[in-house]
């Protein structure tokens, strides 16, 4: 076990697939030579080559248009999109081809792809370098989103996802892949898709996130400790399938909930997680589901002040929390 | 080699299939493929019109550059990426008129989508005909998906993308392309141009009148090609099956020909085309040419004409027959297959 | 007034409109000649000529991208969708472009486009002509999406449309297009974006919907009232901004939701009422809010045992108003 | 024509610009231009390595290609829709260093987007700047989109969309070209092509060697020009307007060039490129290479580029100045402008 950031972690995790199985290989818009404008692929073009590590020229479609047909002729792709703000010109192949191919052949052709972008903000990366995407895309059947917050998490789901039959939306919190640090287990270790875990246990209101922002709701745990609440911690790790049985038995057991996410509200992530709540423990709640997220705004501007005005907070998670552990 | 086929044609055209090393057999059997496409077409226009059946989409009018592209592959070895006109393409593969009319009633044993897709929406892992859904030109970018899969396994599966083209318009078809030549990937483009993306004529849908000339700025060659005349769509796709086979990279063959029918079940044709201009493309129906070349060479003789109209229409029949009967899916089958294996 | 189908309301909006305003045209696939698939625009190619109603080649992500450009250069274009399932295409030039780009500005630039398409299943339409995209939009800021269920409101709504300084995506539902007929207040009538309207009065339980599902609604309350019990049924008719004051008016009056469509359930626009209905109006509730919608499954199926499997019907509706009315 | 600026150039090139129809005031602000958008462009540079900012994206090396071109436009009338390297484009049509330097330091004041786009992000609806947002080659869209309003209100103004050769691999590129090919529309499309996007080189970008070879497939002529001649863009540009305005159509002009920084201040380009070849290219410079042709010419004398230099740097100064010290937004300006007016 050795401590290692979270962008350490997935890169291991490619490395570990890829010398695992051959029909492992990567795609994406300066993943060779470059390692990755993120260097999350560092090195991976020099171990495995110029034909399991391709620059595609700058082209989404391309990049998982491709990934489709050759996972239709045996392989593993793994796609990478730079920035998880332009997946869009790759829509139509996620969404209308990836997504629906093995509803649509009766499960004649199953698709094992992994889509890896880096989302999120908090790094002056502007509109469109900041974006969250995850409801987008859990809003579709037939795709599975992931989205580790912690070091561990992100390489046991990477390889999760490399080894899933199904298209996986592999999205990677680009704030926290040097700041956040942790163990990782050695050896071949999987973390399963669709499995949510309480990253602190409480008994007075339950915070749900996942992304960066469990990192700021276990910060404001802290604090609410100290103040004599204990709030329980759940991260998600996987949006879709989302985990309903551990949010409903935190619910259950706290009868409190807050959801916080990045994304903005409107049908998104805790729009979903209240309405399960809703119809699932509506008789466990002592108060109303609170969801603390980004603004109705199309996305995250650059400007530092906006930028810290538009992000949920350590300190805006605690007010909110407060509010709920008064209710 | 498009001057070969010409003077070859010129000489009276007794010997172009041998000359492209067709056997006597085999030129019968593309026939014959192209009039299975065409009776099966047929009869699903009378069932729709009978109100048996809701939609129909055909391929009448495209059998030639069908047929005559997918016969020169090796079937279940190579791939195609076919679009929902291709019947000529997969009976050309080894689906059976069956196979057809499944789909077209949508029943349960449809082997392309157990009756979930539209009929046209070929599919099947096992005859490596990639199942295709409505967006047109994504099948493109799939294509050159299977063809680098093969260059990183050192296969030399040869992979056909089929398309119309208005597909031609999408950024997709750009983008397929585009990759296909940087890496030379063994592919290869076919546009069934027949003039038309349902009422928009060609004019309106790009200044250029060859979409073949496309392929130069992808660095491959461009080829315009009789899609009318099958042997002649078989010997250009023949000659880029080599290349794609040997690693020369793709082609982008460019099939002229025409649609006899409406766009389908739902459209009706005479609100954006003149009678007349059906009329003429008729006379060049690529299977009545065909057949006229095959009699004149001495090989379609009258017996084996009537066995393969009785071979043709028992296959309709019982193909009509049996997925008629077949049945439909029950309301359980809704929910399975969303994922490979359903979580646990 | 006069009765009218759907599809005529909307010809006769546009009709109208581009009689009114120079700057106003449309574009889209097969809208000229033709007509349209749909015939919406027969006749408008005849009266208004090639400049302003043109014909695209097949390609949406252009008919979006050009309407952008003209709007920034002081046109209003009407841009048509062919099927709502085709819009994937364009969905980087919607969400990254047209929806950012008032913000983006600050102000300086703003659209007035409508991004017409026809949408919704129960048509025989299969995977690709039956598709619901609501919620996908929906939770993009900087769009409007409205989605009419009858002829007056198709009309008002449309006109609305194209005068409103910002994208709108104006959903129009295939099955009611010539199934729903009602009358059109003649003349130059409006109907809000932003404005949701009680179609029928009830003090019982709250059916909420818009669309098909709307008139599915209104015959599963004939039926609840013979039964004795009032539903009041609630047409959102516009999708974003949704009008919450309308929802909670209901939920505060009834006690008892039940929220319809047929899009899938994850983070759809019934989750976003039900959160809405959580955070402002949980003490009002007498029962958790419920939702009806299609299945989890990535599109509408072509058989018809399938698709009736699939869709949302009265008796379903009725079914699980039942249960609520019981709660 | 360009056989004739070969000739020119020839001769000593001591009057090519006015074998353009350049007058020495006229060639003497182009050049003004260029060395502004350097100097602003270098002094980001400084300012983000010093940690007063937190984003640099350069034009340096390509402000031949960008101001030769928007310099062959009518400001305020014609439309540019530049991208993010563009700022040698936007200076040409009006913007200010202030301008630049308000947007590279996120303020309010920043008329392109008042701090809340990156640096880079150009808009100015008064100065016909259409609004970049990041992702690429929509832009090429917006262009055709606002030659097709020029088009139908009957008015002459001409666009020019921008784009690097990278963003030519997007199904937009293509989409944009075939539709300005069908209705000869009045949009020019300049492709700075400096040989990467971000790492990745132009062979694993496309197997052509010139971009410009795609307006065969769009029915348009394409032209390639020497980048780094500022001259030589003005006049490809300048004969491409004239055919815009005219009713003739589009033009694809290539302008071959380079970047002397990394991609941004992000990036670091010594994984993917040869000091060598950087060294190589800044022999190439068109700021020097344009100062010795006036200087040959006569028309930059020492004291009139005293005069420049001199108001270069006031500027520079005076921007860096003011937008550093003008207010940031506040946070209740985090959610006005989702739409053109807040919903009652
Ligand atoms: C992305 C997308 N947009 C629109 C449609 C609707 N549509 C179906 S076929 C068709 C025309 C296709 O024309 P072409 O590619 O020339 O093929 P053809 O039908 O002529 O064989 C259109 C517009 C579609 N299927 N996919
Ligand atoms: C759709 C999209 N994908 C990826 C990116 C990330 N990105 C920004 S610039 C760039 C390279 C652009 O290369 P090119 O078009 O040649 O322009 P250059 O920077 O060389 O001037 C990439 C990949 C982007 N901005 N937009
Ligand atoms: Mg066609
Ligand atoms: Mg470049």
């Amino acid at each position: 076990m050795a401590v290692k950031t979270v962008i350490e972690a997935i890169r291991e995790g490619m490395d570990e697939e890829m010398a695992r199985d051959q029909s492992v290989f990567i795609m994406g818009e300066d993943v060779g030579q470059r390692g990755g404008v993120f260097l999350a692929t560092d090195g991976l073009f020099k171990k495995y080559g110029a034909d399991r590590v391709i620059d595609t020229p700058l082209a989404e479609s391309t990049i998982v248009g491709l990934a489709i047909g050759a996972a239709a002729n045996g392989m593993r792709p793994i796609a990478e999109i730079q920035f998880a703000d332009f997946i869009a010109p790759a829509m139509n192949q996620i969404i209308e081809e990836a997504a629906r191919i093995c509803y649509r052949t009766n499960g004649d052709l199953n698709l094992p792809i992994v889509i890896r972008a880096p989302w999120g903000g908090g790094v002056h990366g502007a509109l469109y370098h900041s974006q969250s995407i995850e409801a987008l895309f859990a809003h579709v059947p037939g795709l599975k989103v992931v989205a580790p917050g912690t070091p561990a998490d992100a390489k046991g789901l990477l390889k999760s996802a490399v080894r899933d039959p199904d298209p996986v939306l592999y999205l990677e919190h680009k704030r926290t892949y040097r700041l956040i640090k942790g163990e990782v287990p050695d050896g071949d270790r999987l973390v399963p898709i669709g499995k949510a875990e309480v990253k602190r246990q409480g008994k007075d209101l339950s915070l749900i996130a996942y992304g960066l922002m469990l990192h700021y709701c276990l910060e404001a745990a802290d604090t609410l400790a100290a103040e004599g609440v204990e709030a329980e911690v759940l991260d998600l790790r996987t949006i879709k399938p989302l985990d309903v049985a551990a949010v409903i038995a935190t619910t259950r057991k706290t009868g409190k909930v807050l959801v916080v996410h990045e994304d903005n509200p409107f049908a998104g992530v805790a729009a979903e997680v209240m309405a399960v709540i809703m119809e699932q423990a509506f008789d466990a709640l002592d108060a109303p589901v609170m969801r603390l997220t980004g603004p109705d705004v199309p996305a995250m501007p650059f400007n530092h002040v906006l930028e810290a005005a538009f992000m949920p907070s350590p300190e805006k998670i605690l007010a909110k929390a407060r509010e709920l552990a008064k209710y | 080699m498009a001057t070969k086929t010409a003077e070859v044609e010129a000489r009276g055209g007794q010997s172009r299939h041998r000359a492209l090393g067709l056997s006597d057999e085999r030129a019968l059997a593309i026939y014959e493929v192209m009039r299975l496409a065409r009776a099966v077409d047929e009869r699903m226009w009378l069932i729709n019109r009978q109100g048996r059946a809701p939609f129909v989409i055909s391929c009448q009018g495209q059998e030639g550059a069908q047929v005559g592209s997918a016969m020169a592959l090796k079937p279940g070895y190579d791939w195609v990426a076919p679009y929902y006109r291709d019947a000529g393409v997969v009976l050309a593969l080894g689906m059976t008129a069956r196979d057809q009319m499944l789909s077209f009633f949508a029943k349960r044993e449809d082997p392309s989508s157990a009756g979930r897709q539209m009929p046209g929406h070929f599919g099947s892992q096992r005859l490596h005909i990639l199942t295709g859904g409505s967006p047109v030109a994504t099948q493109l970018l799939h294509a050159a998906g299977i063809a680098l899969a093969s260059r990183i396994r050192k296969e030399d599966a040869v992979t056909i993308a089929y398309f119309g083209e208005g597909a031609s318009s999408e950024g997709d078809c750009h983008e397929a392309m585009n990759f296909a030549g940087i890496h030379k990937l063994g592919v290869i483009f076919v546009c069934e141009n027949n003039g038309y993306a349902i009422s928009v004529p060609q004019s309106q849908q790009m200044a250029i009148l060859n979409v073949a000339d496309r392929a130069a700025g992808y660095g491959f060659p461009g080829v315009v090609v009789d899609g009318n005349d099958v042997l002649a769509v078989y010997q250009a796709t023949r000659d880029a099956v080599t290349r794609a086979r040997t690693g020369e990279g793709p082609t982008l063959i460019e099939a002229k020909t025409y649609r006899f029918t409406a766009h389908s079940s739902d459209d009706d044709d005479r609100r954006y085309r003149q009678a007349e201009e059906v009329a003429v493309w008729r006379q060049k129906d690529p299977i009545p040419r065909y057949q006229r070349y095959l009699r004149e060479a001495g090989v379609l003789t009258e017996p084996v004409e009537a066995a393969i109209t009785e071979r043709v229409t028992a296959q309709v029949d019982d193909a009509t027959e049996y997925a008629e009967q077949a049945p439909d899916p029950s309301a359980d089958d809704l929910l399975p297959h969303v994922f490979a294996r359903e979580l646990g």
